[in-house]
């Protein structure tokens, strides 16, 4: 009895090489096909990528110079011509500004996640793979700093670097990377222990390359998800640390400083002092949506 | 080899003829720590293979069999250097492995198949890079391997143009299977360890796979350590079968000897505990009572004898050794052993020499 | 012999995926009073489902069932919620595979118990704690007042399932569902729990429906055998009947390709192909893909059960060439 | 259990010692000479002597930290530079009123987080889901700092309901727990509350989703139980998970508490802290950080502690 | 009878010891409430500029002969809180407190407070339990507006607590016509009347008197609004509408003091150069400011307040002229394509600095627009006090070429000599940006050398002539002192002063 027959398929006579090899679609593929049908994160992506157009084109965009007051327009109503979003306390167009506002806003809320991640991936990955004792110093050093609730390490190394965009921005990455490394070191070790990676070494490859193939395809997507969920967290934060003082310094436009200046203002034009925060708010529902339905998408089991 | 060029990996020498073991194996320890025990300094372990010796002779099938926890699959990753060995030694086909070999070599000529076809393989590769990945780790160019894992595809029974672009997540059990058992043939290899690679698999393609793995040690000329639970399966593939109880090597011996006259209890008791196929000659009679005991605290002498009916006082002081029989067998059994105390153990014979 | 549980052309269809997909397709079956039915099938071939029907437990909002299902005279279809709380449990109850996640990890076994018979009894929590204690002696525990106070994880395989079946027998029922209960186990101690299952049923006069995939299994339990494939049955005898003289082809290539038959170094018999999708099910015999009988009209219609023998059925139209 | 216990608090050390050579190096990151990072401008030279003696910057950083740390161990923090006052009375002070807050406001989050979570993961799919989850995502998502500023806006300035500064009519110092004093603690307590609110509510949802995704729901629905009999189970297998989110966001409220404090001139660490960072007061700073960073560490041990003590899953050797 | 209950600005009780923190408005409720100094001002009218009063010393003279000798005659009978009685002594022992570092008693936080504030004092001694002679340096006619600065606090006190200021601290003791009592740092603190003030009319007639710090000028206002507080200091200017409409009333009045920025004269400072100083000053709106005070401020044309008896006739106008203050950028060397950066040290809230943070930023937009781009960097109030002690040219300033600050601008040394003279430069005294122009410092010595009222005068008109046309600071604003408080308030009246009186106020119910 032939090979063939006796498992009961019908191989092609010679082996075919190459040419009508059918690639089904990848995983990725899938999943954002599956967030493409998800009616709220799509929503929610369409805002987000509406904001980003509006900071980068904010210039193009805006209807006034966001820095330009004039002291006999100050605190407008919403709706006052010439002013839709109303004036804030130097006379300046609110529109223009939350406009504006979004690029430093977007910027600082944005940027430290991504760059944790780089940072955070790379050590949970390298600590989740080595194991022994560089995941021990690894591990350790991180769950040092996870032992800081965010907003405490936030404020603590801004307050000790001092106010500025670029303290700010090191000090919230520092506050990402932790708990990044933290998902990332248990993923990997998670991934480590399935036979593929066994198989992969029994093969006889060097840990880059199982790395590179075998960990990084698996690992990066869940510590992804994790990381989109932190951005809204870090929107929140960021602002957080502009509304103390702590972040961008006046007279950037910038929403969480906005917010702060336009508190004096609570009682003549609430709706106007309240804007800065409505957009915090939407950013961050925005992103916190997007991420759950990746979250979803990524779910093979749905 | 018929398998894709053969210029591009190097065969491993055949040095010691028929009669050499491939793989010769002495006193492999492999204790786990248990998480969670123990303050300070070292504590509580699972004794998970605990002075393990056998030979694997070349181009035979040797069947491994015994209770979930004896310590079967790591007996297997320990055989695969996926972990390391506590202490002991491996010899391959006379070169000590680590020392003579180095690890590289000898994993492409040793290969395993795992029992969880879904796990084993990379849900982000096509099964045609996973194949081919293998062989590009040793240098093979990437269309050479490609080409070969098309062959090797075909070879396993899969229509490499219907399957190579194909993720793991829509193939079946036994197509999954087929390709691991691919994979794992992708280096050439010469000695194939299978952990429970059929025990997933549903009875009809089970037999497909068991073909399958007949017919490509035939044509491969493979040696085969078979891991399993399923005496059936086992009784019907192998040349020789081991048994493991709790970490140790209870018996070991060509198939239908062990099969047809088991010298340790323990293999009486397993084999009796199949279920029968015959309606009118069903079990009366459990052979064995509780479950197995913790490898964490193994009981002291002869391991068995806490579930053991022919138990002696002395099997609880005194753990046996691998004792020799006629038939190549060996059993770890005071009743086979000569002068042990034991009051059905043969008399001493003096030694002839 | 009096029917204990007959199923009557059910069918369930789960809807909550994308495709709806008809897991049980107009399944018969009936089980005397004190018998042993053993489903055998593949992975997937509908035993689960169709066992689970007999108690409702498909989420009532993704899943459809149609036929009926009498068990003691009452129709389980037509039970109201607080009617079918009662019957479970205590008409039927049920064992299941892995008894480490079918016991609640945050109860002691013995509340656990306790907590089903105060269910369905009025006795006040010491008596029931003595049921259970009673029941615990009675599925051969070792130190049962100990063990009843602990939590399944600090349980072995083995006394886990017995604390399981314990609990199933603990409101005397009159069916006892079993799906796959020894498959998680070793054979030195599934062996301890099928004579266990066996000697219960006996004196307990129970009927029990036990789904196995090992022929093996099924034999040393069963009093009759019913096959599954793709959500249909297509034979159904007694165990000799089945075993000795299997008629529909894919028991009989299920059986024909068993290892235990095969001497070493034999070429197995194999049914070719693999099992079919369930969510687009060919017309016809579900089995025609892979049968070598099969015929034309194979493809068309899906075959009736029909007699071939006393109290066996099978259901292909090339019947009469299997003998 | 009391080994585990012994094993977690010694797993916990290095990570507490971990956090103080932070807190420590916090005077260092500090651009220019730590010296003039924790001395008042016109420092006497005795002064300077003392501080420079205090935290012997005139020695290598490890034997630096040594003698600091000496002296935190025996309970003494520094100075604070602006008032001059001892740091560790000023925390502890503060620290008692942010507990305060952060309870009321875990307690508030965890009553609203696990009502709505339940109901979304009992009514799965529903409508009912959709709408708690919607209102969990809100609490995640919404700045509450802001959030304050429009409950000023409306409780206290606009129906005058209720105060919207303070610790209470008499200051902190003699709080007692009638209403004159809890009107003080509502609105911050609401205001911080949404986010463990939040957090708790997908929490339990998810738990309450796999678990009611598992096999034993079917064992006992099998056996005869009522949905009310199974959700008993399903929220005693939900519990200590959830308790444990609750004990670590009253960590995360206690150490983040600054915007909402600052917000509310709520007398605690926050308040403190804010007043810290803008004094440039970093005796005062390192101080406040170490202690809430530290009460942080030991919430998580006694969580874990706890959380073992309750859940017979969690393995006790 | 009652209790009334203030927000401050200040972030934290200032300190309670004697010599208080938190500049102006220390003083104002933590020392001349509970303390006295030699010389006290007399805030009872609110219609002429307030003067120097008998307070402490019933009478005092300089030597016909020499004229750094002073001599003090002190009142008798006055006691202090805690029982023990006020003599020379303590005088002594209060000055040692501030001067003399070896003195027991020496409180640094006090002393950094107080000793820049008598630069004249050269040394001092008791002749009798009630007789005191202070010796200046050199001839000073304005010792006794330096003497109103200091606080006499209780050295028996001081003793019964353990020698220890922190313990003081929470059971303070002064002279003053009010006592304090219940300190909560950070918090509040409480003051009951002192029956037995040695100025009878000045008993207050409160029940007590509450003061709560609150920085945020939004907090203040919901605390009013709230009942929380029945008076808060400056309301946010933005709500004074509403807090009208709501139905409290605003109290203001002018008194002496400025808004400016401070520039630094170190090496290398952009405002050595003088048209960059006359063109920051022509750039700033100050009629846009005020529209963004909603009227609360007197625009600045000078030092002081236009009409004060010292303003004198300044050739330089301080009006809003882009075109001219662009012009003399240009002039300077800078253009659009290069504007001139440089960093300014402002505060977030504090004692007179009125809304610093939307007014700054109001300023920075002015100064864009003539090519002077700022940077600003945010520290607390106290924090600025500090580094404006310690000067432009110490590493706590950050290299900023600017402060925002407020003055006290009430007598000749702290409307003028302080912020110039050259001696002055820290860490001697408090001449910020180290300016030195000998014909200033010429002016300054005759200023003190002048005894005689008239010529005083017309030598401060000309300092204050000076100070305008060499644009030496950046003149912005006065302010106007804006409290808002509930209706239940009465008899309160405004000094026109920094510094208030509390013992008239009565609240009805
Ligand atoms: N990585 C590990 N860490 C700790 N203990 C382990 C580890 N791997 C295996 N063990 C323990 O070692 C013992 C032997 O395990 P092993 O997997 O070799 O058993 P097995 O015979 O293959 O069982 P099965 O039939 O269930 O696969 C078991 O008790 C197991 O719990
Ligand atoms: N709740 C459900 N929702 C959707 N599909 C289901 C559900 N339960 C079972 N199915 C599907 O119904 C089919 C039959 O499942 P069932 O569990 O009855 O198989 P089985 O014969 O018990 O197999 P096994 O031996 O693997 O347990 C499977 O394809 C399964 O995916
Ligand atoms: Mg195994
Ligand atoms: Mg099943």
């Amino acid at each position: 009895m032939s090979l063939s027959a006796a498992i009961g398929q019908t191989p092609s006579p010679s082996p075919v090489v190459d040419a009508a090899v059918v690639r089904s679609p990848g995983y990725w593929t899938g999943v954002l096909r599956r967030l493409s049908r998800d009616p709220v994160a799509m929503t929610a992506l369409v805002v987000i990528v509406l904001l980003l157009l509006m900071a980068i084109f904010a210039p193009y965009i805006a209807p006034a110079d966001p820095s330009k007051g004039s002291m006999l327009r100050r605190l407008k109503p919403i709706g006052f011509p010439g002013y839709p979003l109303g004036a804030d306390e130097l006379g300046r167009d609110m529109l223009s500004r939350l406009i504006h506002g979004g690029r430093l806003s977007l910027l600082m809320g944005v940027t430290p996640v991504p760059i944790a991640f780089v940072i955070g991936s790379l050590l949970g990955i390298t600590a989740g793979y080595v194991g022994g004792l560089t995941n021990t110093l690894i591990m350790r050093t991180v769950d040092v700093f996870y032992a800081f609730p965010s907003v405490l390490l936030a404020v603590a190394l801004s307050g000790a670097l001092g106010a500025g965009l670029t303290n700010a921005l090191v000090s919230l990455t520092l506050v990402f990377v932790p708990p990044i490394a933290r998902v990332a070191e248990s993923v990997t070790t998670q991934v480590r222990g399935l036979d593929y990676i066994d198989a992969a070494r029994a093969s006889g490859a060097k840990a880059g390359s199982i790395i590179r193939v075998h960990v990084l395809g698996n690992v990066l997507g869940p510590i992804f998800v994790y990381a989109t969920s932190l951005v809204s967290v870090s929107m929140i934060l960021a602002s957080g640390l502009s509304f103390l003082g702590l972040g961008v310094r006046p007279p950037e436009p910038e929403w969480g400083l906005m917010l702060n200046t336009l508190r004096t203002a609570i009682y003549t034009q609430p709706m106007v002092a309240a804007l800065p925060g409505v957009m915090i708010f939407i950013t961050s529902i925005a992103f916190n949506m997007v991420s759950d339905g990746l979250r979803s998408a990524m779910d093979v089991k749905s | 080899m018929i398998i894709g060029e053969p210029a591009h990996l190097p065969d491993g020498p055949d040095r010691g003829g028929p009669a050499q073991p491939l793989l010769s194996v002495r006193d492999l320890v492999k204790h786990f720590p248990v998480k969670g025990k123990g303050l300070f300094g070292k504590g509580a372990v699972v004794r998970a293979v605990d002075g393990v010796s056998f030979d694997i002779r070349k181009g035979e099938t040797l069947g491994v069999v015994g209770e979930s926890g004896c310590g079967k699959s790591t007996t297997a990753r320990l055989l695969m250097h996926l972990i390391k060995a506590d202490s002991g030694e491996m010899v391959f086909d006379g070169e000590k492995v680590g020392a003579d070999l180095d690890l590289t070599a000898y994993r492409r000529q040793v290969q395993m198949v795992f029992q969880d076809s879904y796990a084993s393989l990379n849900p982000r590769l096509t099964i045609e890079e996973s194949i081919a990945y293998g062989p590009q780790v040793h240098g093979v160019s990437a269309a050479k391997a490609r080409a070969k894992a098309h062959d090797l595809l075909a070879r396993v029974g899969l229509e490499p143009g219907r399957f190579a672009g194909r993720y793991p997540h829509e193939l079946s059990g036994g197509q999954r299977q087929r390709i691991n058992i691919a994979r794992a043939l992708a280096l050439e290899p010469r000695l194939v360890i299978l952990d429970e690679a059929v025990s997933a698999l549903d009875k009809s393609v089970e037999a497909q796979v068991l073909n399958l793995l007949q017919d490509l040690k035939d044509e491969f000329g493979l040696t085969y350590v078979f891991i399993s639970h399923d005496l059936n399966v086992v009784k019907f593939i192998v040349d020789r079968v081991m048994v493991m109880y709790l970490g140790k090597v209870a018996e070991i011996g060509e198939g239908p000897a062990v099969f047809g006259a088991p010298r340790h209890p323990y293999t009486a008791a397993l084999l009796a505990s199949m279920p029968k196929m015959d309606p009118d000659a069903r079990s009366a009679e459990a052979p064995l009572t509780g479950d197995p005991p913790n490898p964490i605290n193994p009981p002291s002498g002869c391991r068995f004898h806490t579930r053991c009916a022919l138990a002696e006082p002395v099997c609880s002081v005194q753990e046996p050794p691998l004792a020799a029989m006629e038939g190549l067998q060996e059993a770890a059994c005071l009743m086979a052993l000569p002068g042990s105390g034991h009051s059905r153990a043969p008399a001493p014979v003096e030694a002839a020499a | 012999m009096t029917e204990a549980v007959a199923i009557e052309n059910l069918s369930v269809t789960f809807t909550g995926g994308s495709k709806p997909v008809r897991a049980v397709d107009g399944v018969s079956l009936s089980l005397g009073q004190g018998e042993v039915l053993a489903l055998l099938g593949e992975s997937g071939s509908g035993k689960s489902v169709t066992l689970r029907s007999l108690l409702r437990l498909h989420p009532p909002k993704r899943s459809r069932m149609t036929g009926s299902i009498r068990v003691a005279g009452r129709d389980v279809l037509e039970l109201s919620p607080g009617e079918l709380a009662d019957f479970r449990g205590g008409v039927v109850s049920m064992i299941f595979q892995e008894p480490m996640l079918a016991l609640d990890p945050v109860y002691t076994v013995g509340a656990q118990i306790t907590e089903a018979i105060r269910r369905h009894e009025k006795i006040s929590a010491a008596d029931a704690r003595k049921r259970a204690l009673a029941l615990f002696e009675r599925v051969r525990i070792p130190s049962p007042d100990r063990r009843l106070d602990a939590y399944p994880h600090e349980m072995s395989g083995g006394m886990r399932q017995r604390a399981m079946i314990a609990l199933a027998l603990a409101c005397r029922p009159s069916v006892l569902l079993a799906d796959e209960p020894t498959t998680a186990l070793d054979a030195t101690v599934q062996i301890q729990i099928l004579l266990l299952l066996r000697e219960l049923q006996r004196e307990l006069g129970l009927s029990i429906i036990f789904v196995t995939h090992d022929i093996g299994v099924a034999v040393e339990i069963a009093d009759r055998i019913a096959v599954m494939y793709a959500g249909r049955v297509v034979e159904s005898g007694s165990v000799r009947d089945v075993i000795r003289g299997p008629r529909h082809p894919y028991t009989r290539g299920l059986l024909a390709s068993r290892v235990e038959r095969a001497q070493k170094g034999d070429r197995l018999e194999t049914i070719p192909g693999s099992p079919p999708d369930l969510t687009a099910l060919p017309p016809g015999c579900a089995f025609a893909p892979r049968c070598s009988l099969a015929a034309p009209q194979c493809r068309e219609i899906v075959p009736p059960l029909a007699e071939v023998g006393p109290a066996h059925t099978a259901a292909c139209i090339r019947v009469a060439e299997t003998v | 259990m009391l080994l585990y216990i012994l094993k977690r608090i010694l797993y916990v050390l290095p990570v507490a010692i971990g956090v103080s050579i932070v807190c420590f190096l916090l005077v260092h990151i500090t651009p220019g000479d730590p010296l003039t990072a924790v001395l008042p401008v016109d420092a006497t030279l005795e002064l300077q002597q003392q501080m420079r003696a205090l935290y012997g910057f005139d020695k290598p950083l490890p034997v630096q930290y040594g003698l600091w740390i000496w002296r935190v161990v025996q309970g003494d923090l520094g100075a604070s530079i602006a008032t001059g006052r001892p740091v560790t009375s000023e925390v502890f002070n503060a620290v008692k009123n942010s507990l305060a807050l952060a309870a009321a406001a875990t307690l508030i989050g965890f009553v609203a987080g696990a009502g709505l979570g339940i109901l979304a993961g009992y009514f799965r799919g529903g409508w009912v889901d959709r709408i708690a989850s919607f209102v969990s995502v809100l609490g995640v998502s919404v700045p509450h700092y802001w959030l304050g500023m429009v409950l000023v806006i409306i409780f206290s300035v606009q129906l005058g309901w209720l105060p919207a500064t303070g610790g209470g009519p008499q200051g902190s110092a003699s709080r007692s727990w009638d209403w004159d004093y809890l009107r003080f603690l509502v609105l911050p307590a609401v205001t911080m509350s949404v986010i463990p609110m939040g957090i708790i509510a997908r929490t339990v949802k998810a738990l309450v989703g796999e678990i009611l995704n598992q096999e034993f729901v079917h064992a006992l629905a099998a056996k005869g139980l009522t949905e009310r009999g199974v959700f008993r189970h399903v929220i005693k297998n939900a519990a200590p998970t959830a308790f444990a989110v609750m004990g670590l966001q009253l960590g995360y409220l206690l150490g983040g508490s600054i915007l909402i404090e600052t917000v509310f001139s709520w007398p605690g660490t926050g308040f403190l802290l804010n007043a810290a960072i803008f004094q440039r007061d970093l005796p005062l700073l390192q101080g406040s950080i170490l202690v809430l960073a530290l009460f942080f560490v030991f919430l998580n041990l006694t969580v874990d502690i706890l959380q073992a003590a309750i859940d017979p899953r969690v393995q006790r050797a | 009878q009652g209790t009334l209950r203030i927000g401050m600005t200040a972030s934290d009780i200032p300190l309670t010891t004697g010599q208080t923190d938190n500049g102006g408005e220390g003083q104002r409720f933590l020392g001349y409430t509970a303390y006295d100094a030699l010389v006290n001002w007399d805030m009872s009218s609110a219609t002429k500029p307030s003067d120097l009063v008998p307070g402490l010393a019933a009478s005092w003279a300089v030597d016909a002969t020499d004229k750094t000798k002073w001599t003090f005659k002190l009142r008798d009978g006055v006691k202090f809180h805690d029982g023990s009685a006020f003599t020379a002594d303590a005088v002594v022992w209060n000055l040692d407190k501030l001067l003399v570092k070896e003195s027991p008693q020496f409180d640094p936080r006090q002393s950094a407070q107080g000793r820049s504030r008598i630069p004249a004092v050269a040394s001092y001694k008791a002749i009798d339990p009630l007789t005191l002679e202070i010796v200046t340096k050199t001839p000073d006619a304005t010792l006794p507006y330096q003497l109103a600065w200091i606080m006499m606090s209780s050295p028996a006190n001081w003793e019964k607590q353990g020698k220890s200021w922190d313990a003081v601290a929470k059971a303070p003791s002064g002279t003053g016509p009010w006592k304090i009592v219940n300190f909560v740092p950070r918090e509040r603190v409480e003051l009951v009347p002192n029956p037995d003030y040695w100025d009878k009319p000045r008993v207050p007639k409160l029940d007590k008197m509450v003061l709560i710090p609150l920085p945020e000028a939004n907090a203040r206002v919901a605390a009013l609004r709230s009942g929380q507080v029945d008076w808060i200091e400056a309301p946010a200017p933005d709500a004074v509408a509403s807090l009208k409409q709501a139905g409290f009333s605003i109290v203001t009045n002018a008194y002496p003091h400025n808004w400016t920025w401070h520039l630094s004269r170190v090496e290398g400072s952009p405002w050595n150069d003088i048209k960059v100083r006359k063109a920051a000053n022509l750039a700033v709106d100050r009629e846009g400011l005020k529209e963004l005070l909603s009227g609360m401020m007197i625009p600045a044309e000078g030092f002081f307040p236009p009409g004060h008896q010292w303003f004198g006739s300044p050739k330089f106008k301080l009006k809003h002229d882009v075109a001219e203050a662009k012009k003399l950028m240009a002039e300077a060397g800078y253009g659009p394509g290069k504007p001139l950066k440089t960093k300014i040290l402002i505060s977030a809230s504090g004692s007179g600095q009125m809304q610093p943070l939307p007014m700054n930023e109001f300023v920075q937009q002015n100064l864009a627009e003539v090519g002077i781009q700022i940077d600003f960097e945010v520290v607390e109030w106290n924090t600025l006090i500090n580094i404006w002690r310690a000067g432009a040219k110490h590493e706590s300033s950050r290299g900023a070429t600017g402060m925002n600050y407020t003055y006290f601008i009430q007598d000749p040394f702290t409307g003028f000599v302080r912020h110039l003279q050259c001696n002055l430069a820290p860490p001697a005294g408090t001449n910020w940006g180290s300016y030195c122009d000998p014909e200033m410092d010429k002016l300054f010595d005759q200023v003190r050398n002048t005894f005689e009222p008239k010529e005083q005068t017309a030598i401060l008109q000309k300092i204050h002539e000076k100070y305008v046309d060499d644009a030496l600071f950046l003149m912005v604003t006065h302010d106007v002192n804006p409290r808002a408080m509930s209706t239940k308030v009465k008899g309160f009246v405004q000094a026109q002063n920094w510094f208030q009186d509390f013992s008239p106020i009565t609240m009805t119910k």
